[in-house]
């Protein structure tokens, strides 16, 4: 029982961090906010991919002086879920430079980052 | 060689684009590497489409000993990356390969003289990887990847004129939208992936099981691909982005955003094809967003008066059309009778609209970009008396004009009399509402035409001169393209559009990968 | 920001820093991390530097470092390693892995293993590619913001 | 072969429509060849009349883009006000939107099946 609840316990924090993205985007006026919120949205993504790749008594797939246990691949764990945390890790470092490059230049051009002054196109 | 076109398909824009920046300062010669790199991949993809018709589905399966091992011995599940191409992939291939190439040689003019060209061309040509990657990966993991690649590129671009603050704040609009809808297209993979332990797209959709957990994912997908293609109302972010970039990326942007639209339909038709309850409703929720799309679409563009905000939103009004058609051949995919009576003339016009809203709408963007190149506004308050300066550019908008009303004999006429004649068979009202967007679509470009390119000659335009050469065969090629789709429509529908469909439709084929396994 | 401790810190850490991240881009095929991981790391070593110098000094120096030319190769030679497998099998097959090539083309041993770094076919390469095109990446990007943001202050 | 377009409804010739198209164009030009033989060019006959008042300089008379259709959307007036105060330009409400229509989208294809 009490096994249960841990073993679901990081895709209830994942909600928790969506929700806690959700409202960072939707409700922070500040641009350097809501880049924040982008990046609490791709941590609960990750985290939820990398808590799917867990498997109990599981041993990570290198072979590199791995424990003797771990000789049997059926004690392996499948590498796929951590090779595509690592890809969207990747990307999001790139998605969050650029955004924070258009964030400076934008407070360069506005001379502020508060959201709700920054639509020039609207309508 | 044959055998790794679609690799190649990949690899040639990808090699172009890692080159481009060692031109740095040589303004000239980036821009002619990036039209030849476009122009052979415009090579390709038409062989791509030719091999898809001669040989039906194509497997590429990367990192192994054979292109078309997709179960290496002792598996019975795929573990590689592969590439899986069926006639939908080839025809979005084409419209991507063509658009790039129109939007390389426009740029050649219309960007000159700005700084940073050469990253500009790599992006260019990073998006057609992204847009090409989307269109022809067989798994779900490569699909997110391919979609962050393509919306990273289309955004770097949209803030390409940094040294305007309004491109930066499109460009930083466009990639939180597109970030937001790719990480929950990452988390609904995620989802698939913990139910069935695989990412390939053809074993999925032979194992989904449409549990609560599989209609999250599918809503979680379907919500942000419908974000991704524009559709109302989660489409504001299509005005800014399209308005702030310069009008040779126009082209491949609206690819990109199409390639979101294909996502939308590969993931209804063949991850959740066999959906029989409640596919109909899927389908409803398509037409209904179809409608909607259009109608304030178009309703929006009639009071725009920046003329690149005005096509944007028309972009928008478009897309409605492809939801709608394909939408409709989703609602009775599950009936065999109603599907062969209108349901497949349904798709095949929706899809037929791709391209041809691709073609035309590009044609408009360039020229309200030709009239921005040479008036240096683009508002249409202060434009007037243009047709005169620039004959050619007139006629191109009327070509493009007239095609995006539905008047024939152009191009859109074509596909949106596909639309109407089999959405009235499903729901009157639908077809009417098609057709009413459809006259508002003429009423605002008789709009734009009257204020922009007639009228009295403006004393502040009196040095306008026409725009130069390579801008004009940009334009000319898509202006012809109109006609000529518009005068065959039967050779396109038989040459592109229907393998497209019936792709789509015979779920069976893309299951087996081609009859491998 | 260049104050003393920083600066000392940067002369006993950098060393270490680039050095570590240059054995996780050779061990990739070995141990976790590989190219990305690496580049990353060695990035940060650079970023160190950046930090702890003055503004005059960065520029200049930097300025001459052929970041975007090391980030084209990167991308171009792990373009090229894939498609050494189109001589004959698919695009990114390892073609020279357990071939007895000179260098990583050596005999993978199946099982647990205290690990070859001579092993591996076109992954190291690919690594050492990648690496290259992430940390000239990467310190082009703190090199920008850096460059902007004290120019900004300057102009203030 | 003529090229036909098949709907299942019927069909649409474009190549039979130009030809049909150029028929037409040539009868009206017919009609219009008999027309008012005295009329001329660049006379005072094609001066328009403007209740005795000089006519204005062509500069002066240029419609406005926002000015054409400005009935139509005067008579939509509730519709665009509605309109446009959804179209807010602020980033957050393009995120809010797509969260309100996911839900939507989430429980049509969860609550429903």
């Amino acid at each position: 029982m009490n096994g249960n609840i841990w073993v679901n316990f990081p895709f209830i924090v994942v909600a928790l961090l969506l929700a806690l993205g959700f409202y960072t985007i939707g409700f922070k006026r500040n641009l350097i906010k809501v880049v924040i919120g982008i990046e609490i949205l791709e941590g609960a993504v990750n985290l939820f991919l990398v808590a799917l790749g867990y498997v109990r008594g599981g041993y990570a797939p290198i072979y590199t002086l791995a424990p003797s246990e771990a000789a049997n691949p059926q004690n392996m764990v499948l590498p796929t879920p951590q090779a595509l945390t690592l890809t969207s890790i990747v990307i999001g470092v790139a998605v969050s430079a650029l955004m924070l490059a258009f964030a400076v230049n934008i407070y360069k051009h506005y001379g502020t980052l508060d959201v709700t002054k920054i639509r020039r196109l609207r309508g | 060689m044959i055998e790794h076109l679609p690799a190649l398909m990949i690899a040639v824009p990808l090699f172009g684009a890692f080159v481009s920046p060692l031109f740095k300062k040589k303004q000239n010669i980036v821009a002619i590497w990036a039209i030849l790199i476009t122009a052979v991949t415009v090579g390709l993809s038409l062989l791509l489409m030719y091999q898809v018709r001669l040989n039906g589905v194509i497997v590429y399966v990367f990192g192994a000993d054979k292109p078309t091992l997709v179960l290496p011995s002792g598996y019975k599940v795929p573990i590689r990356i592969m590439f899986e191409i069926d006639g939908i992939g080839a025809f979005m291939a084409i419209s991507a390969t063509l658009m790039s190439f129109v939007g390389a040689l426009y740029s050649y003019s219309h960007v000159e003289g700005e700084s940073g060209l050469e990253k500009y061309y790599a992006l260019l040509l990073l998006l057609e990887v992204g847009i090409l990657g989307m269109v022809l990966t067989g798994d779900l993991f490569n699909l997110f990847v391919f979609l962050e690649i393509a919306g990273i590129a289309g955004s770097a671009l949209v803030g390409f004129r940094n040294y305007r603050g309004e491109a930066s704040e499109a460009g930083i609009k466009y990639l939180i939208v597109s970030s937001v809808a790719s990480l929950m297209v990452l988390f609904a993979v995620g989802i698939l992936y913990g139910e069935y332990g695989n990412l390939n797209l053809a074993y999925i959709s032979r194992q989904v099981s449409f549990n609560t957990l599989d209609m999250i994912a599918f809503g979680l997908l379907f919500a942000s691909f419908a974000m991704k293609c524009g559709a109302v109302p989660m489409h504001y972010w299509v005005p800014d982005a399209y308005t702030e970039v310069p009008a040779g990326i126009n082209p491949a942007l609206l690819v990109s955003t199409y390639a979101s639209l294909y996502a939308l339909f590969r993931v209804s038709f063949t991850l959740f094809a066999n959906i029989s309850i409640s596919l109909a409703r899927v389908g409803w929720i398509m037409s209904v967003l179809g409608v909607l799309t259009m109608f304030i679409g178009v309703t929006m563009a009639l009071v725009q008066k920046d003329v690149k905000r005005l096509m944007s939103y028309h972009a928008i009004s478009q897309t409605g059309y492809m939801l709608l058609g394909v939408g409709v051949g989703l609602t009775v995919l599950h009936d065999p009778k109603a599907l062969a009576e209108f349901g497949r003339t349904a798709m095949a016009g929706g899809i037929f609209h791709i391209i041809n809203h691709i073609i035309y709408k590009s044609l408009l963007l360039m020229t309200a970009g030709a009239l921005f190149y040479v008036t240096g506004t683009r508002n249409l308050n202060e434009m007037g008396g243009l047709a005169r300066k620039m004959p050619i550019t007139t006629l191109c908008f009327i070509v493009g004009a007239a095609a995006i009303s539905g008047l024939p004999p152009f191009n859109g006429f074509a596909s949106k009399f596909l639309i109407y004649e089999s959405s009235y068979r499903l729901n009157p009202l639908l077809a009417v509402f098609a057709m009413v967007t459809s006259i508002l679509t003429l009423a605002s470009f008789v709009k734009v035409f009257a204020s922009a390119f007639l009228g009295p000659p403006l004393e502040k335009f009196e040095n306008v001169r026409e725009v130069p050469k390579p801008m004009i065969v940009a334009m000319v090629i898509l202006a012809l393209l109109c006609i000529l789709f518009g005068l065959f429509p039967d050779v396109v529908l038989d040459k592109l559009v229907y393998p497209a469909v019936d792709a789509l439709i015979n779920v069976a084929q893309y299951q087996s990968w081609g009859g491998l396994a | 920001m260049t104050t003393t401790i920083i600066k000392t810190t940067t002369k006993i850490l950098t060393p270490l820093i680039l050095v570590f991240g240059s054995y996780i881009i050779l061990h990739g095929h070995l141990t976790p991390g590989g190219g990305f991981q690496g580049g990353a790391v060695f990035a940060s070593g650079l970023a160190l530097l950046i930090v702890a110098n003055k503004y005059e000094t960065v520029k200049s120096l930097f300025e001459k470092a052929p970041l975007s030319v090391l980030e084209s190769i990167g991308a171009v030679g792990f373009l090229g390693m894939a498609c050494l497998g189109f001589a004959g099998y698919t695009f990114f097959k390892n073609v020279i892995a357990n071939s007895g090539f000179l260098l990583f083309g050596g005999k993978t041993p199946s099982g647990i293993n205290p690990g070859y770094l001579n092993t591996g076919g076109t992954l190291p390469y690919m690594n050492i590619f990648v690496g290259m095109k992430v940390l000239a990446g990467l310190t082009s990007i703190i090199l920008v913001f850096f460059l902007i943001m004290r120019r900004e202050r300057d102009e203030w | 072969m003529i090229s036909q377009l098949i709907t299942g409804a019927g069909y649409w010739s474009p190549l039979l429509w130009l030809a049909f198209l150029i028929l037409f164009a040539l009868i009206g030009y017919l009609i219009y060849s008999r027309g008012n033989p005295s009329y001329k060019k660049d006379t005072e006959q094609v001066k328009p009349y403007l209740s005795g008042n000089a006519e204005p300089a062509k500069e002066k008379i240029q419609v406005k883009a926002s000015d054409i259709y400005w009935g139509f959307i005067e008579a939509l007036k509730g519709y665009y006000k509605v309109l446009q105060a959804i179209h807010t330009g602020d980033l957050r409400d393009y995120i809010l939107w797509y969260l309100g229509v996911g839900t939507i989208i989430l429980f049509l294809l969860v609550g429903g099946a």
